[in-house]
């Protein structure tokens, strides 16, 4: 029986995002990309932090598990070691990813872990109310700091190409259409795949709004970019953030879309202790230890 | 009676600790009780090592004070080690490398020149050799045959392939036929070979057993002393048991790995000292919030921060008892030799999984650094004994039935069945925000009490089913005195008592095997029957004793402390008991 | 006597805090004594926020438990705040979004039906400003002026510019006169106004105050739930002082920078909550190894894990006292109310500096996030009395004539003189391994004992030199009940202690107001003379009553304990006080 | 008076590393270039972490902190805010700086700190007695692993040029002349710089040794890279370390030198508090915070 939205929705709560928030929009692509993939509900574990953003997995009626701020990555990395049959999708904010949780996922992208990372990129840190985050933009004027921010943001999709992720892609909250093709392809990737997706915060981010979105997204495959290439992945990728203030008059183009894309081991395959039953499936009574006993003799 | 103490002493990374080791064996093969210990510092080569092994034809169960035979590779070893040195010990050097004579010692030993460079080159060894001459050499002092050596070579080096063996094989005898030939044999001992009933065990390799045998499937070990050892264990033995056994970036990774794993159905467990326990910390209350089952290995060495990494405290009893932030149910074991290292590594794994929450096996470098000779068929039967209970989880069918699965059931004992990703009917979130049955976020007055006491209610159902067992009173039950300890103490404490047992004083030692849930009343009730108490433990403040006031009210009038990074000497209780008397 | 307590609830993220905090000030100016407490989820908007002032002509220091007062903005909450309704009390609503009748309540109330809507478009504000009317008709209910509402919104929105100061002050005004031309002025009270001495300050405020007076230097905070307004505080004015004031990418980054800087000269402080402390403890023994000078703030919320990130409890208290590994002094402060948080801060920051080790100031999220009334004159002599004090630093002058400036030097004290990169002559390392006087590694038995020792007898010397003052006595020392608690319990049990005064019942307080190192010795003394004890906390496993059996010996016979996020209510103290006698 | 070789040695102890291990060409590096710079011995800060490298700064007489395992960044973050007068220089294994403290370093590149890093990359744990590290090449036995390596290594060079760092060059332990020069270029640089240096270790690697090196390093600067060309860099720094197993007959080639530099305004620079004056100089006493007061009636 094929999957539908219906299944994917819980009756007993709904997402408390503020209306208009761009986590709606993810939602929805999320649960249409699982739909559409035909996976089976509980075959899918959504595992995330603390923040807004990482409130999700409640929503949605799959295996969930709400950890630490900063922490799913390693969890979803031990869930797919343990249990490489399910389809294991990580959810984060931007401060969940890249502040906190920022070694975990450029470690779990050179192992090409099998898993997506979806970061909810809002550029602010929702929960707390309203302070800046790795990715808000130099200039912005924010109550965590007494002049406006100066540090330049990270760029997701090229520390990502630097980490060796295998699948590299950025979306928009505001375009279900694509956000929801992004995140299939991710999931139907094999290897580590991160969809960066600007999600506008209504009541925290009044400078990147889906206004302003609207007017600098474009899509990469529009002009012919080719996801195979990782230095011309490398190069768009330097478009935006800026590193620096903008210039008078001069305004940001978004690329979205995958940005790169390529084939390679992954690490649930290079443990070959996996490698024929999933971890959780196979049988641990009755080891014999006796044998090991020789060494010590 | 034998009951000799051997010591080499060199420079760090120069063959030391594998030479120690293999005395450590011989001694073991021929029937002796044996402990070793080993102290060395934090770096690769060129410090000083010291690696003891005592052997002895009566029961013993700690390194001792003195040393019967030295072997001395550079002149520091002998200006480190002098003091150490037993009346009428033996000292073996190479008179090439040092000029050595009996008048600088501080008692009256016996020098042993032995030209151990030249005869690593008659027998054309490396140099690096010396060592396995010296071990020939040593052999030879104390007991009269080569074959067990020999055999051991074989065994040993046998998978290196014939040329290894033989090499070996050689150095060593040109060692021990050079001492028979120029000085006679045995002439510090002679030991009466016995049957084998022993084989030779450290702490971390008790628990990495343990953890194999009790069908641990998934661990993530970040690098640490003194558990590494723990983790080489499991890597070596990893494709055999198909253990997935992965180095993460950090152990705050590592931990989460875990959790996930543990989380998907595989029973899981992490080992870290106190540094890597700390960024761990956040990740317990999540174990504890989501109940999640997870096993942490805590060994530990003498803080604060990196301290003295390579050598022994107990000042993370605390910090192991009370972190992180709120209260949540957990358990803490803690060892105290290696059949219980490996029990207890067992039952935590179980315990975790039974009760759904945090197990912290709390044990310290002296246990698992330290080898001690185990009986063989009394590990053959604990291991028979074990029995893997992995506790409520759902079965698939039970989970296709469930109308409405609810992951924090109420039910009576606390303990709420856990269903596993992929389960159909058992779709569930598992959260680290306070929740209501179905695991959904809930910040209610009446709803936060009743989870809180639900998984508080799962330690006191435990405690009902007798998961734990202590503390144990060993010794004879009238004794005037009776010393309470945990963990590592208790080589020196029986040790001690062996030795105060010979001079007709009667001591018993009353073991905490397990720290949370603390034992209060059978506690109270064992001390009520002690005459003089004393309590001994590796720390400055008393952590251990602060412990017991505040759980049972006892005050303890003696205590003794050591906090220089060394594990207690047999000897230094016996003079502490006795100045009691 | 006016004691009445105005609630206004909503959803979140449509300004019920900023209305609330209005009211609170409205009381403060009218010189009433004013405590606010409010309750909220962990999410931005839609969830239900419910604000509570309470203000008294008489001295009050907590939230009670009834309602005088009803803003209630949905229909949610009135089902919601029902219950808590005073007899008579008076219940403001808009009629056009909600139907009430005074059948629907358990109480005789009185409603008052305000078109709230209507009145914001009639002076053509935002619908958003409904909170604000209602604020104006709140006033009119219990004092007869609207002056005062008008000068605050002059004072408040004055930096905003003229219009927006009129658009306030119109629509509440609206609001106000509203309900004096329906239903006449001050129906629920008649406030007398008085002189106004007071000022309304948060603990968080008091804490970001008492920092930036004692000379803080640099901060590196990441945000969390309840220290987030110390953050902003302390950004808010880190210009005007020179506060070099972070957002680091983590809370161990946090406490790293914050060591940097202090070892280099400034002084230095972190805030965060458990989850965050959890991330920190690895690095609080690096500042007792390196003994560089660290100040944390750490305000509890109810664990385990995220837990309710957003509500109160005491459960980090042993975990704050024994993170992380290995024995070594810190000092643990324990405010009570907002002068104590301001001068603990105060104090934190020069003990931190004078014995070189970490000072954790425990708070928790009542304190922090709860607004109370606070003598404007007892803080300026609080302020002008204060002296920083920063301990043996090194001057440039003696560095340079220093011939061997050892960093660890062996003094008598313990407190070896820190020299200051940049210092010529006062060259030296601060290492996290055990080391020697000149800060060389070293594991020598003897070496490591005296360092140990030198660091304890810090502690030792700062309380020779009467550092620590408390624990506190407060009311009648001839009481029938002594009740024994820390931190913000203090709220409800001063306010408890007046209504039980009034009901002829004697209680008295012993407060105690720092943790680490634990007063046993006053602490003894003063029980000792207490008839009867209770110990109140906000834990469920009791983790001060443990500490107190712990250091003391001392057993209660009774307690009362609370786990489920909410802050004691005096009333419940009155009632399990009255139950013992 | 100019600081001499001599100045810089302490005379109660000296480096405890296996004779032969490449940690001793950096220390000599490291000391030639702070001498060549002619910096004052006490206006240097070695911050270090816990590792083999780490312990260096016990062996140089200038100021010194060897705080936790991974965690030196953020110290020496801390050190330059409080007193910008300071060099400040980072010390770190490639387990130190890569694993445990991955995520410092990162930000501390987008902030653009002044300060310098160095990784002392000997592509294993030496402490801890040899487990592989995030450098670690694919392919090589361990004992920390059943199976041989499989992760793809760190690529420390392209991290840095995607996480903003100004100043980005790789150097080999065995050639002292072009580390110090490395090295003295680095710490000129304005802004956040690093050094990775390959640094052979005899004891537990015995693949990427001296010998090994010898035969693959090559110098950037020979083959006339640009430097001030990022995409150039990244497109080097893909060259090595591989994210795949070798090829039969393949021969790495290791390209040492600048990979980048660039010139952006420091963190330091963006603080106003400390614009004129080192905050360690100002005055606290005194502080008049009666006006904070109004605030609160
Ligand atoms: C260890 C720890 N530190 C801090 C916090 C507080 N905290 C909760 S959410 C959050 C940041 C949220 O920002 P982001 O991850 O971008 O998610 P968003 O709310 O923007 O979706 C922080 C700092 C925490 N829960 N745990
Ligand atoms: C928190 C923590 N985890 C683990 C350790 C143990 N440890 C000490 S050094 C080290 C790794 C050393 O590797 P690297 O940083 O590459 O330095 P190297 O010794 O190779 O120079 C580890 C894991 C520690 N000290 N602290
Ligand atoms: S605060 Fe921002 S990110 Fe959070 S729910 Fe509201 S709009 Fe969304
Ligand atoms: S183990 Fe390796 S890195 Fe450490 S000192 Fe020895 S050679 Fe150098
Ligand atoms: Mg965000
Ligand atoms: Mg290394």
């Amino acid at each position: 029986m094929a999957t539908t939205l219906q299944d994917l929705n819980i009756d007993y709560d709904k997402p408390n995002w503020c209306p208009g928030c761009g986590d709606f929009g993810i939602w929805v692509s999320l649960k249409n990309a699982i739909v559409q993939l035909g996976l089976k509900p509980w075959e899918v574990v959504l595992v995330s932090g603390i923040g807004c953003s990482s409130k999700l997995p409640y929503w949605v009626k799959t295996f969930g598990f709400n950890g630490l701020h900063g922490r799913p990555m390693p969890v979803a990395e031990g869930i797919r070691l343990a249990n490489s049959g399910l389809t294991v999708i990580v959810i984060g904010g931007d401060g969940d990813q890249m502040a906190e949780g920022g070694n975990h996922w450029l470690h779990a992208a050179r192992r090409n872990v099998n898993l997506t990372l979806m970061v909810h990129d809002n550029q602010v840190y929702g929960l707390t109310t309203g302070q800046f985050s790795p990715t808000t933009n130099i200039g912005e004027k924010n109550k965590a700091t007494p002049v406006p921010v100066v540090e330049a943001p990270v760029n997701i999709m090229q520390l990502a190409l630097a980490s060796g992720a295998t699948f590299v892609a950025r979306g928009y909250a505001g375009d279900n259409k694509q956000e929801t093709e992004l995140i299939t392809q991710a999931i139907q990737h094999k290897g580590f795949s991160i969809v960066d997706t600007m999600q506008p915060c209504v009541t925290f981010n009044h400078h990147n709004t889906f206004a302003w979105f609207y007017e600098r997204v474009y899509k990469l495959e529009e002009q012919g970019h080719d996801p195979l290439n990782k230095l011309l992945a490398f190069e768009k990728a330097e478009e935006w953030p800026l590193r620096r203030p903008l210039n008078e008059g001069e305004k940001e183009k978004v690329a979205t879309g995958v940005f790169y894309k390529e084939d390679r081991p992954t690490w649930e395959e290079g443990t070959p202790q996996i490698a024929e039953i999933p971890l959780v499936k196979q049988s641990t009574e009755n080891r014999d230890i006796i044998p090991l006993f020789d060494e010590l003799l | 009676m034998v009951d000799l103490q051997w010591l080499i002493g060199g420079e760090a990374g120069y063959g030391i600790m594998t030479t120690g080791l293999m005395m450590s064996k011989i001694f073991t093969r021929l029937g002796l009780h044996v402990f070793d210990y080993v102290e060395y510092p934090s770096l690769i080569r060129g410090g000083h090592n010291a690696y003891y092994v005592r052997g002895s034809d009566e029961a013993i169960t700690s390194q001792k004070k003195t040393v019967d035979i030295l072997v001395s590779l550079n002149a520091e070893t002998v200006k480190l080690h002098m003091d150490e040195l037993a009346e009428n010990a033996a000292v073996i050097f190479d008179p090439s490398v040092i000029k050595l004579s009996v008048e600088q010692f501080p008692v009256s030993v016996r020098l042993f020149p032995i030209p151990l460079l030249e005869l690593t080159k008659k027998v054309e060894a490396d140099r690096l050799m010396i060592n396995t001459v010296s071990v020939g050499s040593s052999l030879a002092l104390c007991y009269k045959e080569f074959t067990v050596l020999e055999k051991m070579m074989q065994d040993t080096f046998g998978k290196k392939g014939e040329d290894v063996v033989a090499i070996n094989i050689n150095t060593s005898k040109a060692g021990f036929d050079y001492v028979v030939e120029n000085f006679g044999p045995t002439h510090v001992a002679d030991i009466q070979a016995m049957p084998q009933k022993h084989m030779l065990m450290s702490g971390a390799e008790a628990i990495a057993f343990g953890a194999i045998r009790a069908g641990l499937s998934f661990a993530a070990i970040y690098p640490m002393t003194p558990i590494n050892t723990v983790m080489t264990m499991l890597v070596s033995h990893a494709l055999k048991y198909n253990i997935v056994v992965k180095e993460p970036e950090d152990e705050i990774a590592g931990i989460n790995m875990a959790l996930g794993a543990s989380f998907a159905g595989a029973r899981s467990m992490v080992a870290t000292s106190g540094g890597g326990f700390a960024l761990m910390t956040e990740s317990i209350g999540l174990a504890a919030q989501t109940e999640t089952p997870i096993v942490v290995i805590l060994g530990m060495r003498p803080g604060p921060a990196t301290g003295m990494p390579t050598w022994t405290e107990q000042g993370d009893l605390r910090f192991a008892l009370h972190s992180p932030q709120g209260d949540f149910p957990k358990v803490v074991l803690a060892p105290g030799d290696m059949y219980e290292a490996f029990e207890d590594t067992m039952k935590a794994l179980n315990l975790a999984e039974k009760y759904q929450l945090p197990v912290i096996v709390l044990v310290d470098k002296h246990i698992n650094e330290s080898h001690a000779t185990v009986e063989i068929d009394a590990f053959k039967s604990l291991s028979a004994s074990f029995k893997i209970e992995r506790g409520k989880i759902v079965s698939d069918q039970e989970a296709l039935s469930e109308t409405e699965y609810k992951r924090y059931a109420l039910v009576e004992d606390g303990i709420s069945p856990r269903s596993l990703p992929g389960q159909q009917g058992g779709i569930a979130l598992s959260g680290s925000d306070e929740h209501d049955e179905k695991g959904l976020y809930n910040e209610e007055s009446a709803m936060r009490i009743k989870m809180m006491d639900k998984r508080f209610k799962k330690l006191d159902v435990a405690i009902l089913n007798n998961e734990f067992t202590g503390p144990k009173l060993i010794g004879d039950p009238d004794s005037q005195l009776t010393i309470v300890s945990y963990g590592s103490t208790k080589f020196a404490i029986l040790d001690a008592m062996r030795q105060l047992k010979k001079e007709n004083i009667s001591v018993n030692f009353l073991q905490v095997t397990y720290l949370e849930p603390f034992p209060s009343v059978v506690f109270n009730e064992m001390i009520g029957k002690a005459k003089k108490t004393l309590i001994i433990e590796n720390t400055k403040v008393g952590q251990f004793e602060g412990l017991i006031r505040e759980k049972t009210g006892y005050v303890f009038a003696h205590n003794l402390r050591k906090y220089d990074g060394r594990p207690f000497y047999p000897e230094e209780i016996v003079e502490c008991v006795k100045q009691l008397f």
